[in-house]
């Protein structure tokens, strides 16, 4: 049975609707991450869940007890807030400390745990200070202290590391799975940030003006979206026209100078989707110009003007020669990594 | 926002019953029939009513004391905002003395002002003056037009000031349209306790008041000197009925709460 | 020329009926504008004393206490042309720099209602303050206050002392009475509105109050004890200022007018000051007139006057705590 | 401009006090040192304030058990009216702050109402209710079972702290009902995530951050109060004197103005003093909330 | 001559010392990014640009004329908060066109220019909305839109794009830069997203504890980082122990069972640091066993375990197949892509 069930979960803000039909299952232990264009009502969910606000229409189930009627009190959730919402009035050990004292940990314990939260979230030698007085990612990590000191079953995260640099970041996030691990917490990330999602979720939700578009495994959503809007939202993707010619024997699918046997069923105008980086350089393919390339560290992204349009490519730094801006290059890639559908109004 | 639990209404509605009884039992007496202040009242009638129509002395000072209030308590507001912003941001020399100081008339029995302010503007030549009794009700309501703009203005967000700056406001500019937007509800807040404080004054007004200058309560404290009668009941309900009536179409055409909360609003 | 006469007196309906009866015909009579403060004899009293050398008031209307302390703080100017003949004695001040207007009886006040229901007889002697039966019922205005003055002058007559030796009043107040006051009240609206509550229901007054606290129609009654009811007056003097003008004097002669004495009688209780006048017997009810007023106590002024200050000193120490 | 304001700017807070500062010197400095002036002149029943120089007054207050007295009462009415004040006004702005728009409007006003009214009338309306013994409060508590024997009101302390507390309470919610205004209401929500229920939100994170409000409601409170005449005189009565009626006594009664001027100053010192110092404190206890 | 030049800027806050020794050249027209630690004085340097912190030492020049005589309000300068700073009063629209009334742009000129700002971040039709009713990211596009809409000469921006989806940051990345080209505007961002730094700027500033590390172009501080810090905080690195065989015949650098001919000039006991892309498998070289593989996306991260310890590996997710978890592998890299130093305490 579900740990957690959101059964058609709706929420209006007067007229308008930011959450609709909301479904999900979230098993015990879970990591599910919130996937989506800004404003398409993660935060909203995440309250509902949470208990600040009420589903307009809907049910939220916790271990098969209906949710909506306990008191955010008592659900137990730890809970980070995209805001940080720290007390202002307490030092960061005080701040951590608020959720053990409210379930009477003795103070030598507290104290120590406390401790150990801030030293995880490398903030050791902060305990005393005011959030006033702390940087925007101090602060961050301040909020991330709170809501895993409780060791809560239930982890509800809304971008909590999105002012940490990306070190930082990633040794949180090794943190994050690690207690996920031990503990067992079911946790709901809502992040802006793809890698993110994709390298610590078991199951990814991408939703668009408050409806689920997908769930699925990271590389699911990936490699396998469910329609047009996934494959655009998760990583770039390259659209080209093609046509698929019967005539010819075998029959052929074209992309300007770029051909290669038709896949079945489809005729006509066509549109190949291809990921950036299982585009290569080669010696025949699409023709291509460089138009800008950009340094991104341990990759390269080249921006080209092909006999289809524009096209993207990004190719591993791994130290080999790379075309120069205004080279020009053939594009190619293997029939397996793109996927062709039919070109709508063509 | 969540909503009230019960204990909690249970306490609100208690505390309004305590609140409206003293002001309730005023009222129900303005309509006795009887001659002298009896509860309970056998009888109901518009006497009182009709009687202060043989008193326009106290129409009269009904207008004074509006007058009074909203002019002492806009000017004190003048001078208590920028002071208020200099105490709550600024920590410098002399601050703290400078706030008892404004404080200071908060702390002075109002006989001892009354007869202090009678003596000097009779000694400048002001004795007897409305100019006299504006600046002595400045004097009196700008502890609640600082206190409560003070209140407010601690703890202010100050980034947001730091936008307005860097967008180029300075100066007035960056108080009336970012940092006074911001602070509005402790300065209606404030301004709402002055008026009220000036409107109801009474202990030092009444040496400063001449003939013309009367407010309402010194003309129903003057009325009630040989005898309590219901006549000051009666016109205590009239001016409640007033007020409300204010009250409930300023609500009506802007919103009160949102007159006392800020324009901002307060969403989720 | 047009010249404003500033007059200072108490609020109420003794404004009320100085402003329909005496100050339109007075403004005609004269070409002045007469303004009129409204007080009680202590604010206006002390209104004098904070614009000393800088008087904006022409006239002063107040009790007698007072008005002795302003003539010797030099407030007063002098009035000439009083019809001393006409007047009773009681009435001048020493080199006419005041002049009563109306008298007044200090006597007892009760709530007839109250007591025909309790079965009590209406009280006859300044001792039935002692009665145990008006425990908390029993208000007296307090020292500093003619009325509060004279009960413990007369207390003390009776036994044994006088003006120059209260220290029996004082014991008398201090171990008798002091059970049974409710209040210690000089402000007589509020002395009325405890009669109207109901929490009082014998109090130490004077006659002009009772009879106008009657004409609302409120259950009460005055007596005047059988040891006595002492004299109150209400006084009216011309204040002492560079440039007087000559028309304060002539706002106070106006007050002794007989028609004006006769409506003060009405409306507001005052005996007349004036041995001449005729009273209509349905006026005179409970004002001291004639006979009543012949029998009343003059306290000697002069002597509590000099011990004034000492005992209200003692009586907020003793009797006020 | 304001963070600035902490490093630079020496003149700026100057500058923007000035205005007031020059009112107040003006016309309330003046008077007030001539009312301490006034305090060390001399006084006779008849012949009224003598300009000369002596400590007489001051002497009095100091040794005269009777002003010890009257300063002690007056304080202990101001304490309890205040604490009173706060513990009811304070809960009842918050709750206030959690109702809907138009609830939440319509009872501000009647909250706010009473002030609008004449103290004197104000006064009367509980003077009405307390009556002695058969006041319609003793009755309803009596048949409420609350109490056996009618408590007495009027003149009586009691009386005076229900009264005063009654009259200050729209400056005590008021105060904290502007400070509420500009919690965010995440952080509410955090506490809650935590487990904190109602009464530790409210004691642990709601009341530290409204602690400007509960102070500057309860300075205008404690101020107020225990410079109050007209509640005093009417509840309390003559006997039951504080320094404000003491004061009133002396300048209106008795005419000893400089003995007055004394009391007044005096209380005056004393609440400064008292309001200076707490503030301080509380300001301290609470740095981080009034940055 | 330097447009913006900041002369060695201290600050301290009480006896703290959060920003030291940082002098910066900035030429007209450059794009600069700071990318640091979380509380490294990121935030605290924009501020003392922007006028709203003064310095304890030093000297802020603009065009050189002393920055730090001219009040805030003078500088013109464009910022975006970390925190949004938004005027919670004012509705979407009346919060940008603000900077646009204090310059006294005619009303119908500024309609138009608000309108056209807020489209470009996305928010059309939230025009009257105030912010307390948006989310996060909505929030974030207003701050933005408020700060770009002036056309400042310099913007500063402190995290603009934290609480942005991968797409809508990089459409907003496009504009800030095509502003930045097209006005010529002075840009300073701080970020924590490397990619974001380094695709976008002219010249990274690496800060560490208040104090510059490198000031360069990406690729040079990528690349060739000026100390372990700076190599360590951008992407990540591999260190192998190593050791160089003077005795073999041409002498050798040995790790594991890689090897390759020595660089010159060292001996003995080395740290060889090379990044994770410049690792590929091979048949031969360092034996590794793969711990675990996480999807990212466009590349797939494998964390080993190898004989010189652990080790990372990021390969382009080409569609080729990769190794499973637990599978044995051989790491092999060219010795032109690793840098090789004295181990340090061997
Ligand atoms: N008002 C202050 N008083 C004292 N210390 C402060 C104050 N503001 C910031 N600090 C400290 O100064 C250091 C630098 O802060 P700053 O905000 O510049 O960091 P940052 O580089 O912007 O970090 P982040 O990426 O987390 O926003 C931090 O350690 C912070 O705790
Ligand atoms: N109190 C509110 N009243 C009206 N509309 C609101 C309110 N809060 C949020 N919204 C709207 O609801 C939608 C969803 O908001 P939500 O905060 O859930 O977005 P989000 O997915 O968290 O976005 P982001 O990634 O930008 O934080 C947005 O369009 C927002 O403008
Ligand atoms: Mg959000
Ligand atoms: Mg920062």
């Amino acid at each position: 049975m579900a740990f957690l069930e959101l059964d058609r979960v709706a929420k209006q803000f007067g007229a308008q609707t930011v959450v609709d039909d909301f479904s999900l299952s979230v098993g015990k232990g879970e990591f599910i991450s919130f996937l989506g264009p800004s404003g398409c009502g993660k935060t909203t969910t995440l309250q509902m869940i949470a208990g600040f606000l009420d589903p307009t229409r809907g049910a939220i189930r916790l271990e098969g007890k209906d949710l909506i009627a306990i008191h955010p009190a008592k659900r137990g959730l730890g809970i980070v807030f995209q805001s940080y919402a720290l007390f202002p009035h307490m030092t960061a050990s005080e701040n951590v400390a608020f959720g053990l004292e409210m379930r009477n940990v003795p103070r030598a314990e507290r104290r120590e745990r406390v401790r150990a939260a801030l030293a995880m979230v490398g903030l050791a030698g902060y305990e005393d200070r005011h959030p006033r007085r702390m940087s925007g990612g101090q602060q961050q990590r301040v909020a991330l202290a709170r809501a895993l000191v409780i060791k809560p079953s239930v982890l509800l995260l809304d971008e909590p590391l999105s002012n940490l640099d990306a070190k930082l970041r990633e040794e949180m996030q090794i943190e994050l799975r690690q207690i996920q691990r031990t503990i067992g917490t079911t946790t709901i990330l809502v992040t802006h940030d793809q890698n993110e999602a994709m390298s610590l979720s078991d199951r990814i939700v991408v939703m668009s003006h408050g409806k689920i578009e997908q769930i699925g495994t990271p590389q699911q959503t990936y490699e396998r979206p469910a329609s047009a809007f996934v494959s655009q939202f998760l990583g770039k993707t390259n659209d080209f026209a093609g046509t698929i010619d019967r005539a010819a024997t075998p029959s052929q699918l074209v992309a300007g100078s770029w051909s290669a046997p038709a896949p079945a069923g489809l005729n006509g105008a066509v549109t190949i989707s291809i990921r950036p980086e299982r585009i290569g350089f080669g010696d025949a393919g699409l023709s291509a110009k460089i138009v800008t390339r950009i340094f991104q560290g341990n990759h390269w992204l080249f921006q080209c003007e092909s006999e289809c349009g524009p096209a993207i490519v990004i190719r591993q730094n791994d130290g080999a020669a790379q075309p120069v801006e205004g080279e020009a290059v053939r594009l190619t890639w293997r029939p397996d990594d793109m996927s062709v559908r039919a070109r709508a109004g063509a | 926002m969540r909503r009230n639990g019960p204990l909690a209404l249970v306490f609100h509605t208690i505390f309004v019953i305590v609140m409206v009884a003293p002001i309730l039992v005023v009222c129900l007496v303005a309509f006795t029939p009887e001659g002298f202040l009896s509860l309970p009242t056998n009888g109901f009638s518009l006497r009182w009513f009709r009687t202060i129509a043989q008193y326009p002395e106290f129409i009269h000072a009904f207008w004074v004391s509006l007058g009074l209030g909203a002019l002492s308590s806009f000017v004190a507001l003048l001078f208590a905002v920028p002071a208020a912003l200099a105490i709550a941001r600024y920590r410098f020399r002399g601050r703290d003395a400078l706030a008892a100081l404004f404080l200071s008339p908060l702390m002075i029995p109002h006989v001892v002002l009354g007869i202090a302010f009678l003596r000097f503007f009779t000694s400048v030549g002001l004795g007897g003056s409305f100019a006299a009794l504006i600046i002595a009700h400045v004097i009196i309501v700008f502890p609640f037009a600082l206190r409560l703009t003070l209140a407010a203005a601690t703890g202010m967000d100050r980034t947001v000031e730091m936008a307005a700056v860097s967008l180029g406001a300075g100066g007035w500019t960056l108080f009336r349209r970012v940092t006074l937007p911001l602070i509005l509800p402790g300065v209606i807040s404030g301004w709402a306790l002055a008026f009220i404080q000036s409107f109801d004054d009474l202990t030092m007004t009444v040496f400063l008041a001449a003939p013309g200058t009367e407010t309402l309560p010194v003309r129903m404290f003057l009325y009630i000197q040989d005898n309590i009668d219901p006549l000051v009941t009666s016109v205590s309900a009239c001016v409640i009925a007033v007020t409300m009536t204010a009250l409930i179409l300023l609500d009506r055409f802007y919103g009160l709460d949102r007159v006392l909360a800020g324009k901002g609003d307060p969403g989720r | 020329q047009q010249k404003t006469l500033y007059v200072a007196g108490y609020g109420g309906s003794f404004e009320k009926t100085i402003r329909d009866e005496v100050i339109p015909a007075f403004e005609k009579e004269n070409g002045v504008k007469v303004e009129y403060v409204a007080g009680n004899s202590t604010d206006t009293l002390a209104k004098l004393q904070a614009q000393k050398g800088n008087q904006q008031i022409d006239v002063a209307i107040v009790d007698d206490g007072p008005m002795y302390q302003a003539i010797q703080l030099g407030f007063c100017g002098k009035l000439d042309g009083l019809p001393a003949a006409d007047l009773y004695d009681t009435a001048r001040f020493k080199d006419d720099r005041a002049v009563a207007i109306g008298i007044v009886a200090t006597g007892l006040m009760y709530n007839t209602k109250v007591f025909k229901e309790k079965g009590w007889a209406p009280p006859t002697s300044w001792n039935d303050l002692k009665d145990t039966k008006y425990a908390k019922q029993l208000v007296i205005p307090p020292i500093n206050n003619t009325y509060g003055l004279e009960a413990l002058v007369m207390l003390s007559k009776m036994n044994g002392g006088g003006e120059s030796n209260v220290d029996s009043g004082f014991k008398i107040f201090k171990e008798e009475i002091n059970p049974n006051v409710l209040a210690y009240e000089p402000s007589p609206g509020k002395m009325t509105e405890l009669f109207q509550s109901g929490q009082a229901v014998i109090a130490v007054w004077g006659t002009g109050r009772v009879q106008s606290f009657a004409n609302t129609g409120f259950p009460v009654d005055f007596v005047y004890p059988k040891e006595g009811a002492a004299t109150l007056l209400t006084t009216a003097c011309p204040i002492n200022k560079p440039n007087a003008s000559p028309l304060a004097s002539s706002f106070v002669k106006m007050l002794l007018d007989p028609k004006i004495q006769l409506v003060m009688l009405k409306d507001y209780g005052y005996g007349p000051v004036l041995k001449s006048l005729k009273v209509p017997p349905e006026l005179g009810k409970m004002a001291p007139i004639g006979e009543r007023a012949a029998k009343l106590y003059n306290p000697d002024w002069t002597t509590i006057n000099e011990k004034r200050e000492e005992w209200t000193k003692r009586w907020n120490r003793e009797v006020e705590r | 401009m304001s963070a600035v304001a902490e490093e630079r700017g020496a003149r700026a807070p100057w500058a923007l006090t000035a205005p007031a500062l020059m009112l107040f010197v003006g016309v309330l400095l003046i008077p007030l040192a001539m009312t301490v002036m006034l305090s060390f002149h001399d006084w006779g029943q008849y012949k009224g304030i003598e300009p000369v120089f002596i400590l007489k007054n001051w002497r009095e207050i100091a040794t005269d058990p009777y002003y010890a007295e009257m300063f002690w009462r007056t304080f202990r009415i101001a304490i309890l009216t205040t604490l009173l004040a706060a513990l009811l006004g304070a809960p009842e702005a918050y709750i206030l702050n959690r109702m809907s728009g138009r609830w939440k409007s319509f009872f501000l006003l009647v909250i706010l109402g009473p002030l609008l009214i004449s103290v004197v009338a104000r006064t009367l309306g509980w003077a009405l209710l307390f009556g002695g013994n058969n006041g319609l409060v003793n009755k309803l508590l009596m048949s409420l079972g609350v109490i056996r024997f009618p408590i007495p009101f009027m003149f009586t302390e009691t009386g005076m702290v229900v009264a005063l507390a009654h009259v200050m309470m729209p400056f005590m919610v008021l105060s904290v009902w502007a400070a509420l205004q500009r919690l965010d209401p995440q952080i509410e929500n955090a506490a809650m995530s935590l487990g904190a229920g109602p009464v530790t939100i409210i004691r642990r994170i709601i009341m530290p951050q409204i602690m400007p409000g509960v102070l500057s409601g309860a300075i205008i409170v404690f101020s107020l109060s225990a410079s109050a005449f007209a509640t005093p005189a009417i509840i309390g009565g003559r006997r039951l004197k504080v320094a404000a009626t003491l004061a009133y006594d002396e300048f209106l009664n008795t005419l000893n103005w400089p003995l007055g001027a004394a009391v007044a100053t005096l209380l005056l010192v004393a609440l400064v003093l008292i309001v200076v110092g707490s503030n301080a404190l509380i300001e301290r206890r609470y740095a981080e909330v009034f940055r």
